[in-house]
């Protein structure tokens, strides 16, 4: 019988600084059998487990179609995480998974995008992201909004030329506060999405960032007329098993490793979950 | 007994002296005692105090900062409380102090032994050793005029059983606490219930180092118990709660009441003797023995 | 993928099978020592620089004063089955940092009796004062350590799943 | 105050004095000598420079039977005998090697605890000079003596414990207690030559001259000794040496025992003041100690 | 993790017993691991280039070097990564030297050791933080502890680069033994000629103040910021009004031996020590003044024709701070009346060469006649005596003294001078005489001034009437000897200040087990001591002669001075670190520790949601101690360089 | 078909078994409890009235795995330990304890086929209904099932604190067990339910004699109200979710992991590295740091949501993921509460009838 929690062994194989404290890692596998049956969709996440430190749960950055490698994008925030930012290139970690639904590519055919990104929230976005752009045909406009706490913290900034010169994908980026040389929008996000008024009609929210900015941002899109069910999240839980078995990231019934952690708001209110 | 104390409670909720008042209830088989948390007036007629009240309140002190909290309190609660002022825990003026007269608690394991009349049940072990009835500290005092005055007498060399066991050879104290300890499932009751545990993160849940083993393997539990009782050095004030609550029936007292005897001995200190006593181990003596230094 | 599975020791049982590490005749004890800096280790350094020969069994790590060694520390060590620990700080009131020795003496007088009291082999854990000035002496005090310990035997209780 | 008396060979036979002196003294004061029954002889120092087994056997064959007339402490008055026995007690708790074979030999355990005391010590210490005082109905006025306490009995120091090994002064305490005027002077533990008196008597002629010339010239009128062998080398040798170094000494040469026993009354016949090589009478008269 | 680990062979020190191959292997096999070798001299500059380059050329980020000590080259090392752009932390050195090559034979257990310590190192390595120097502000000014040669000359240096310097001296005049010499060998310069002029200077320099009769009281604080509590004692006269015109000491009635002369001649109760004292204000000795024995007298208050005498003068306790410290306590003699042989210093006519000294100095109290003691009749036949506590573990001290065998062949050329036919024996080991002009000086004393030198010791002096006899032996003629001596001189050695270790312990600096201050490295730092900013000079350090005291003196005020031309100490940041959220803030460690360089602070809890009382590290004031890390039992204070997890790491691979 | 057996015999059957299984069995430890304990020598089983401190859980999901063993940092592979083989027998489990099994086989053993898709299309809004089993068969878990037999030891005298009839197990009952022991003067009476049971006890012991039958009948009938203590669980909790009646009854828990560790359906457990491990230890949900995120965040900080959690999950959110309460009212988290909190009470007793 199969040990489910034994990791693949993949290879780190480019090390990227994006900010002050994340960087993100492209990781190979070492074996190429497993890389072939190794396919995810934008959303889900792997159990990165660094030998000796422990394991965490980090989602894909970057979007399935662009094959070759897994990227992940980690923030200094842990042992894990420390320990991660420790290595570079030729180290090896092990990764388990993919688990978790993933963004709902099916439903979200068809309809106006809008992305809305708070710091480290905009790599799982970038994943789906990338994923629409290179089938742009199924989807109408995209719109993102990316915010962070000052300039420096503003990730994958080599891909905002690529998005701004996108088929109608707009691009906003915002600072919590006035920077010197800082051209673009200045304020939280919330704030931000009242300003740019994104329309509401056969549009879908996709919201991912910090606890504090999805609880401000919610209400303003409600008010902005999206529906309940028009706004997904993914929801950052502490997630040891990734098999929804040792029950620590409930919210009522549903496991965020198994059943999330892509959620939409209308699941979340009814389980009176606050962020 | 019973009046006094509601009369106090009541007047102090009314007079708004105190948000909330913690004490003892009659538990749902009518015979022992669960802690109950009052805020108001009302609430305060199920108020009771008699043998059955074994718990240690004040570690319920620690979940209400900065509230002005009522605490029924005997003997050795008002010592862990002293120790818990003594460390910046408490504020004085944040707690008001119920003092009882306390003639000893039932040991608790006799209860489920189906005998009911107090008359059968033997006191708890730590009530052996305790001298005083009356609490040290208190803001006001609920004496004990009707109860019987105690049937026990403190023993007169009161770490009898530790030198006894002290006397075993090393083989035979090694085996029993092996078996003791490996018994032990960590599930940190001891830990818990105990007032001068309030650590943000104890060492047992630290991963940045991670101290000792945290799987339940003798290693990571004999660890765990030594570190237990030595961070309770100077501090533990042997209220006994630990070894009520473990559920495997660890003797988690003969431990702290080992290093007792030593601190005793070695520096003379006794845990909560007063709020302005240094703690043991952030002074020292310029003679303490040192007969095991080569 | 990965290697050939390796047989599982359930917990139960786990905390029972001990290997031991070497047949008890040519046993070579393994000995931490914590030096505090300003004087055992600076006192190793010149039982060193006089070059007087001292059994190999004792690995230095190095602290700043004695009152930096934590018990928890000493509890690691004696829990995954090292088999003696030694704790040398400066001599009373030479103490680089004044009191840093009477902080460990006070301590370690606890942590060594509640020690023999739950069962451990109070030769497994022991202190000493040695200055810069005491190369001779620290070399004497290793062998004797060694001899001790030989005595006592390897530390088969722990150090089982390691 | 009982102690197991041990005199020693000398004490039974060339020193006889001083073994007469001593129980006068001890019995003027009520301090009981029981002598140990059929005591043998502590080895000196031939014993101990040709087999070390032997020199240890003896005296503790001695300490043994002491023992067995109650563990009381042992007096003894020969310097030799008082080092050889405490040397013997030393060995017998610090070495186990040496108390093993030496138990075997005697075949009874002994662990060295039975307590050595020389007769000086005992007086002062055990008696006490403030009781010594009072006793004394003879003072010895005007008589100036030299205390002279050899080799034996200060050193080695941390053995014997009796007195400073460069300047001792206990007999010279006892003296002024009884009245005499002790001198001060630089010979007290200078050597007499001790045995070589057999072998090498130049030897001893030349040292012992020495002490006499000192005694001398510090105004000396008698030499008082705590040891049989000083007591031979200076007194019986006092004519060899007059002859040698052509010098007339007429040095008496007293036990200390022998002068307390004057103090306190006890007529000379009973001290063994007769069997003297230098004829000590004619001092006392003339200082009107005979009386 | 890139780690680079580098062993030495130090010549043959390590690779005579430890395959230095072998370790370097093994050393590649170890996790985080990725560039190893092994090189002969290490620390040496071709040593410390391949550090470097390999650094580059790896991209390495953590450095392990197995070699000696830490307290060797530890320095060198941090400087040499932090050249190659390496954060200068991030170095750990295995001590496969001192602990292991050394002391171990020849053969595979040492080869495994060095192995193991190895692994230790690189398991600590990738556990250390980069860390950044902390710089505090120096205080520009040093303090000078005791006021002999050492101590002036020190004063000199420092005032000379204009920088403040203060000398605290325990007796009421600066100037120390030298002052009571009379000539100086092997120059034969008068002592007081070449020593004066320099307390001018001092007295008169603005940069120098000078604390006479007065002591230090407490010392706290650590290099560039020491804070120095002064006791000056009541000197009952009031320096500013006294001209030093000697009124007061003419009058007072009161005669008691005076230290200054060694108990050879008498001085009054207010007094100066000797004529040149700097300052030349007298000092009333509270003990035998019958103002304050008796309440009577106060002649010296009367006669004064400038009121400075007060007799209610009280102790007087000064706070400075400083940024360095100069000891420069000096040495007493060693107190020869534990010898029984030689009469337990109860002989008059048995006297030490300080007494000498006093004697045949001319403004001594015998006006340079060399007398007898005891009835002060000319001293014809005297005997010296060598090596008197010095090189006699027994009773005295197991070190040679260095200078005896001078001041004695001086003292005999001089017994010559004064009296032509004075006869000097000297009884010695062995001469030494190391110094410059030194073998020669001997020689002259033992062919023009007739000195005999016996090789043998004294085995005995008793007194025969109003002589001496000295009775030693002549190992060289095989005879025994016997001298009739008039007098008889014991060049005693020179031992530690009595209160030696309390001031070491006031100063957290070691000491040996002959009180005798330790320095940093006996040939590297022989005036630097462990604890930075604290330096050594003169005889406090080991015997030393004049000219060896002013060399040291004036090393030491280099150093010090190296610190006051810096505006700001960079200092280790090898120092505690508090973790807020595991703070209970019980403040168990502000008790333990020692430096109080813990306070509370408020802070906002954002888990709980209040605020909440912790714990704070004043960055300048922490020594880097750890004591406050055992002292918390949450472990939410660590030790940056030897932090938990980094000792964690050691035990984890042993 | 009912068998009787001596006591001797059975005692004797259970030695052969001895040398081929492995034989777990509670052990009476005097003054300390009772403990299951792996058997060494057949005297030491109790079978008597009282049962073990802890439930036999222990033996399948241990309270501490290891997983596998990691090369130390860059060493290449890392290795599974591989669960051990050795078939076990495990005798005197009670009724309560085996349901317990039942219910822990559906988190960690799931029947593969299930429709298991990922519950997550977001348009549903409707409360998923299909059961959002995990698609994850735990390796050591079903090996520990697959090793062992179960036999059962009907409850003679069920304490104060049991309350099994309440949530449909039966003292009697023979869920999950191979075979099933009914305690009768002299002996056992045996119940064979499985093959394998019948394997090791089949050829056993006698036809039960008439009256012996009758009287174990009318014994079986009296057990289930010998429970004193019945509750009532709700269908479903979700309307009480905000209220403060959570604050009032969990004020005294001291957050300590006694209910959890010793309850025979608990089941959350932490995966923790040590040195080259990975172990998996029991964990629980009234810890703090059991939710504690890394960034300091932590979704239910005190302890009114960690109780919340703990009485949601066993009588709320396992009925809708697998249908049934995750409670076998063994009363153990009750009876070694050290503040004497009863789950039972505050179940029965939870205030549904107020609106949301």
């Amino acid at each position: 019988m199969k040990n489910i929690y034994l990791p693949h062994v993949v290879e780190i194989v480019d090390v990227q600084e994006e900010t002050p404290d994340v960087k993100t890692f492209k990781l190979k596998f070492r074996d190429n059998v497993v890389e072939e049956s190794f396919d995810y969709r934008p959303g889900q996440f792997v159990e990165l487990s660094v030998f000796g430190e422990g394991e965490a749960p980090f989602c894909f950055s970057n979007s399935p179609t662009r094959r070759n490698v897994i990227e992940c994008s980690v923030k200094r925030m842990g042992q894990v995480t420390e320990a991660l930012h420790e290595m570079d290139t030729g180290d090896t970690v092990g990764i388990r998974g993919p688990y978790g639904n993933g963004f709902p590519l099916e439903d979200l055919k068809g309809k106006n995008l809008l992305f809305v990104a708070g710091g480290i929230g905009l790599a799982p976005l970038r994943s789906l992201i990338n994923y629409c752009l290179d089938n742009r045909k199924d989807y109408k406009t995209l719109t993102i909004v990316n915010g962070a706490r000052t300039s420096k913290d503003l990730m994958y900034r080599n891909e905002y030329p690529v998005w701004e010169k996108a088929k109608d994908t707009s691009l906003h980026l915002t600072v919590d506060c006035q920077e010197e040389n800082w051209t673009c929008m200045v304020g939280v996000v919330p704030k931000v999405l009242e300003q740019i008024k994104p329309t509401c009609g056969n549009s879908v929210a996709i919201v991912c960032g910090p606890p504090i900015m999805i609880k401000f941002t919610m209400p303003t899109l409600l008010k902005l007329g999206f529906c309940e069910d028009a706004i997904i999240t993914t929801l950052e839980m502490k997630m040891k098993c990734g098999l929804g078995q040792c029950g620590r990231c409930n919210i009522g019934h549903l496991y965020v490793c198994k059943d999330g952690p892509v959620f939409s708001y209308s699941q979340l209110k009814d389980k009176n979950f606050q962020f | 007994m019973n009046v006094e104390l509601r009369k106090k409670a009541k007047e102090l909720l009314k007079t708004k002296q105190v948000e909330m008042i913690i004490g003892y209830q009659r538990g749902p088989d009518g015979i022992s005692a669960t802690p109950v948390f009052i805020t108001r007036e009302e609430e305060a007629e199920n108020l009771i105090w008699d043998v059955y009240c074994v718990y240690n309140l004040s570690n319920y002190l620690k979940d209400f900062p900065g509230k002005k909290i009522g605490i029924i309190a005997k003997e050795c609660d008002v010592r862990s409380i002293i120790v818990l002022l003594q460390e910046n825990q408490l504020k004085r003026d944040d707690i008001f102090i119920i003092g009882v007269e306390c003639s000893g608690v039932i040991a608790e394991h006799t209860l489920a032994s189906g005998k009911e009349s107090p008359g059968e049940l033997d006191f708890d072990e730590k009530c052996k050793a305790c001298r005083p009835s009356t609490p040290r500290l208190y803001d006001y005092l609920v004496s004990q005029k009707d109860q019987k005055d105690k049937g026990v007498l403190p023993e007169e060399n009161p770490y009898q059983d530790i030198r006894k066991f002290e006397a075993k050879s090393i083989e035979e104290r090694f085996k029993f606490w092996q078996e003791e300890f490996s018994r032990c499932i960590r599930c940190y009751a001891c830990r818990q219930i105990c007032p001068m545990c309030y650590c943000p993160r104890c060492v047992a849940d630290q991963t940045m180092p991670t101290w000792f083993s945290r799987a339940p393997d003798l290693e990571g539990n004999l660890a765990w118990n030594v570190i237990r009782a030595f961070h309770l050095a100077g501090r533990c004030i042997d209220c006994g709660e630990c070894e009520r609550a473990c559920p495997v029936g660890i003797p988690l007292r003969e431990v702290n009441k080992k290093i007792e005897k030593d601190i005793k001995e070695l520096f003379d200190y006794e845990a909560g003797a007063g709020v302005d006593q240094k703690p043991l181990l952030s002074c020292f003596d310029q003679n303490d023995p040192e007969d095991f230094i080569r | 993928m990965n290697k050939s599975q390796i047989p599982d020791h359930s917990p139960q049982k786990n905390s029972g099978d001990r290997n031991l590490k070497a047949p008890i005749k040519d046993f070579e004890p393994k000995i931490v020592g914590f030096l505090c800096n300003w004087c055992s280790y600076a006192g190793a350094d010149l039982a060193g620089t006089s070059r007087i020969k001292y059994p190999p069994n004792i690995r230095v790590i190095r602290v700043p004063c004695s009152g930096r060694v934590n018990p928890l520390f000493v509890l690691n060590c004696l829990m995954n089955g090292v088999d003696g620990v030694l704790v040398s700080g400066c001599h009373i009131g030479d103490c680089h940092y004044s009191e840093g020795n009477f902080y460990a003496r006070r301590r370690f007088a606890i942590l060594k009796r509640l020690l023999e009291y739950i069962g451990i082999d109070p030769r497994r854990f022991q202190m000493a004062w040695v200055s810069a000035a005491e190369g001779e002496r620290w070399a004497k005090l290793v062998g004797e350590l060694v001899e001790e310990i030989k005595e006592a035997g390897p530390n088969e209780h722990f150090g089982g799943n390691r | 105050m009982k102690y197991a008396y041990y005199p020693g060979c000398s004490l039974h036979s060339t020193a006889k004095e001083y073994d007469l002196s001593t129980r006068e003294v001890a019995n003027a004061l009520g301090i009981e000598l029981i002598e140990i029954p059929d005591w043998v002889c502590c080895g000196a120092t031939p014993a101990h420079i040709s087999m070390h087994l032997l020199s240890l056997a003896l005296p503790v064959k001695n300490l043994l039977l002491a023992r067995r007339i109650g563990s009381y402490d042992i007096a003894t008055c020969c310097a030799a005998c008082f080092s050889r026995l405490k040397i013997a007690n030393k060995f017998m708790r610090d070495n186990p090697r040496h108390r093993a074979k030496v138990n075997k030999i005697l075949g009874e355990e002994y662990q060295g605890e039975i307590k050595v005391r020389h007769f000086i010590d005992i007086l002062i210490n055990d008696f006490g000079m403030k009781n010594l005082a009072p006793r004394i109905t003879k003072p010895l006025e005007g008589l100036k003596v030299a205390c002279y306490y050899g080799c034996l009995l200060t050193r080695p120091s941390d053995i014997t414990c009796l007195d400073d090994l460069e300047e001792p002064h206990l007999m010279d305490d006892l003296m002024r207690v009884i009245g005499a005027q002790p001198v001060n002077w630089p010979y007290k533990v200078e050597c007499c030559g001790a045995s070589f008196s057999l072998t090498k008597t130049e030897i001893v002629l030349k040292l012992s001259n020495d002490i006499l010339q000192m005694a001398c010239d510090q105004g000396a009128e008698a030499i008082v000794v705590a040891c049989p062998l000083c007591q031979s080398n200076l007194d019986l040798r006092q004519p060899k040496i007059n002859k040698k170094f052509k010098a007339n000494f007429k040095i008496p040469i007293f036990y200390f025992t022998q002068l307390i026993g004057l103090s306190l009354g006890i007529e000379p016949k009973k001290l063994g003041l007769k069997k003297h090589i230098v004829n000590p009478l004619p001092l006392l008269k003339e200082k009107g100690l005979l009386g | 993790m890139k780690i680079g680990v580098f062993t030495c062979h130090c010549g043959t020190n390590i690779a005579a017993t430890v395959d230095v191959e072998k370790v370097a292997q093994a050393a590649a096999e170890f996790p985080g691991v990725t560039f190893s070798t092994a090189y002969n001299y290490m620390c040496s500059d071709p040593g410390q280039n391949i550090v470097k380059k390999a650094i580059k050329e790896h991209a390495l980020d953590r450095v392990v070097i197995a070699s000696c000590s830490p307290s060797l080259h530890e320095k060198t090392f941090r400087k040499c990564v932090e050249d190659a752009g390496i954060n200068p932390y991030l170095v750990e050195m295995a001590n496969i030297r001192e602990h292991c090559s050394w002391v171990h034979p020849e053969g595979e257990q040492t080869t495994a050791k060095a192995i193991e310590l190895v692994r230790i190192a690189v398991a600590k390595v990738s556990r250390d933080r980069p860390l950044e120097m902390t710089y505090t502000p120096i205080e520009k000014k040093v303090l000078i502890i005791g006021g002999g040669i050492a101590g002036i000359q020190s004063a000199i240096d420092i005032a000379f680069a204009n920088y403040p310097a203060v000398i605290v001296e325990r007796e009421p005049s600066i100037g120390g033994r030298m002052a009571s010499f009379d000539k100086t060998f092997p120059t034969l310069d008068c002592a007081a000629c070449i020593l004066t002029p320099k307390m001018v200077t001092v007295s008169q320099s603005e940069h120098v103040t000078i604390h006479t009769y007065s002591e230090i009281e407490e010392v706290t604080g650590y290099v560039g910021n020491f804070t120095v509590k002064i006791r000056k004692k009541p000197r009952s006269v009031d320096i500013n009004k006294c001209t030093g015109c000697g009124v007061c000491y003419g009058k007072c009635p009161v005669r008691v031996p005076s230290e200054f002369d060694q108990g050879l001649g008498k001085r009054p109760a207010i007094y100066i020590p000797f004529p040149q004292a700097v300052p030349n204000v007298p000092v009333i000795d509270r003990e035998s003044c019958l103002w304050f024995t008796e309440q009577k007298c106060g002649i010296c208050q009367k006669v004064c024709p400038f009121g400075a005498i007060d007799y209610d003068m009280e102790d007087e306790i000064i706070e400075e701070k400083f940024g360095a410290i100069i000891v420069a306590t000096g040495f007493q003699q060693f107190d020869y009346s534990v010898y029984g042989e030689y009469g337990y210093g109860k002989f008059k006519n048995v006297i030490t060469g300080l007494h000498f000294e006093r004697m045949v100095n001319s403004s001594g109290p015998t006006g340079g006649k060399i007398i007898k003691p005891s009835d002060g009749k000319e001293a014809r036949e005297v005997v010296f005596i060598q090596c008197i506590g010095s090189r006699d573990e027994q009773k005295g001290v197991p070190y040679c003294s260095r200078l005896c065998c001078m001041y004695t062949a001086k003292h005999a050329l001089l017994l010559r001078e004064h009296n032509p036919d004075a006869q000097a024996y000297v009884f010695y080991i062995d001469i030494r005489a190391a110094g410059k002009n030194y073998e020669e000086f001997v020689k002259k004393v033992q062919d023009e001034y007739g000195a005999i030198y016996l090789r043998g010791r004294v085995s005995r002096i008793f007194e025969k009437g109003d002589k001496l006899i000295v009775r030693g032996a002549d190992t060289l003629s095989g005879a025994q000897i016997e001298i009739e001596a008039d007098l008889v001189v014991m060049a005693t050695g020179l031992v530690a200040m009595p209160d030696a270790v309390s001031l070491a312990q006031m100063l957290h600096i070691p000491y040996d087990q002959n009180n005798l201050f330790t320095e940093a490295h006996p040939k590297l730092a022989p005036v630097e001591t462990i604890t930075s900013g604290i330096f050594l000079t003169g005889a406090c350090q080991a015997p030393k002669d004049i000219p060896d005291a002013v060399a040291t003196a004036s090393a030491a005020s280099v150093k010090a001075l190296g610190l006051m031309v810096q505006d700001k100490l960079a200092r280790e940041p090898l120092i505690a670190r508090v973790i807020p959220e595991l703070c209970s803030g019980c403040r168990a460690c502000i008790e333990a520790c020692p430096f109080s360089a813990i306070e509370t602070e408020e802070i906002e809890d954002l888990r709980l949601r209040r605020k909440r009382t912790v714990v704070k590290v004043i960055e300048g004031v922490c020594t880097g101690c750890g004591i406050c890390t055992t002292a918390c039992r949450m472990s939410a204070i660590d030790l940056e360089g030897f932090s938990n997890r980094q000792i964690m790491e050691e035990l984890a691979v042993l | 078909m009912l068998k009787s057996i001596t006591k001797e015999d059975f005692f004797t059957r259970v030695g052969e078994l001895s040398n081929d299984f492995e034989i777990i069995g509670p052990m009476e430890l005097p003054l300390k409890g009772i403990f299951y304990q792996s058997i060494l020598n057949t005297e030491d089983l109790y079978l008597g009235d009282g049962f073990a401190i802890e439930p036999i859980k222990k033996f399948f999901l241990e309270p501490s795995t290891r997983l596998l063993r990691y090369p130390w940092k860059n060493e290449p592979g890392v290795e599974s330990f591989s669960p051990p083989e050795r078939e076990r027998i495990a005798i005197g489990v009670r009724p309560c304890e085996a349901k317990g099994l039942v219910l822990l086989d559906s988190v960690f053993d799931p029947p593969a086929s299930s429709d298991l898709i990922p519950n997550s299309a977001p348009g549903a809004g409707k409360k998923s209904s299909n059961r959002a089993g995990s698609t994850y068969q735990d390796a050591f878990y079903t090996n520990n099932r697959k090793r062992t037999i179960i036999v059962g030891l009907a409850c003679g005298r069920p304490d104060r604190c049991c309350f099994c009839t309440s949530l449909g197990v039966s003292p009697a009952g023979t869920t999950g067990m191979d075979v099933l022991l009914f305690e009768i003067e002299g002996g056992f009476a045996i119940e064979i339910i499985t093959d394998r049971g019948k394997g090791i006890f089949g050829a056993l012991g006698k036809e039960l004699s008439e009256e012996e039958k009758k009287l174990l009948t009318s014994v079986n009938n009296k057990r289930e109200d010998l429970l004193e203590k019945k509750i009532r669980v709700p269908e479903s909790m979700d309307t009480i979710f905000t209220s403060d009646y959570w604050d009032k009854v969990s004020r005294s828990c001291i957050s300590c992991g006694i209910c959890t560790y010793l309850c025979p359906t608990c089941h959350c457990f932490d995966l923790i590295d040590e040195r080259r491990i990975k172990l998996r230890c029991y964990d629980g949900c009234s810890f703090p740091h059991f939710t504690l995120h890394a960034s300091g965040e932590n979704p239910r900080p005190t302890k009114k949501e960690r109780y919340r959690q703990r009485v949601f999950h066993k009588f709320d959110y396992f009925k809708i993921n697998f249908g049934e309460n995750l409670c076998v009212g063994c009363g153990r988290c009750i009876r070694f509460c050290p503040v004497k909190i009863d789950i039972g009470d505050i179940v029965d007793k939870a205030p549904l009838s107020k609106k949301r």
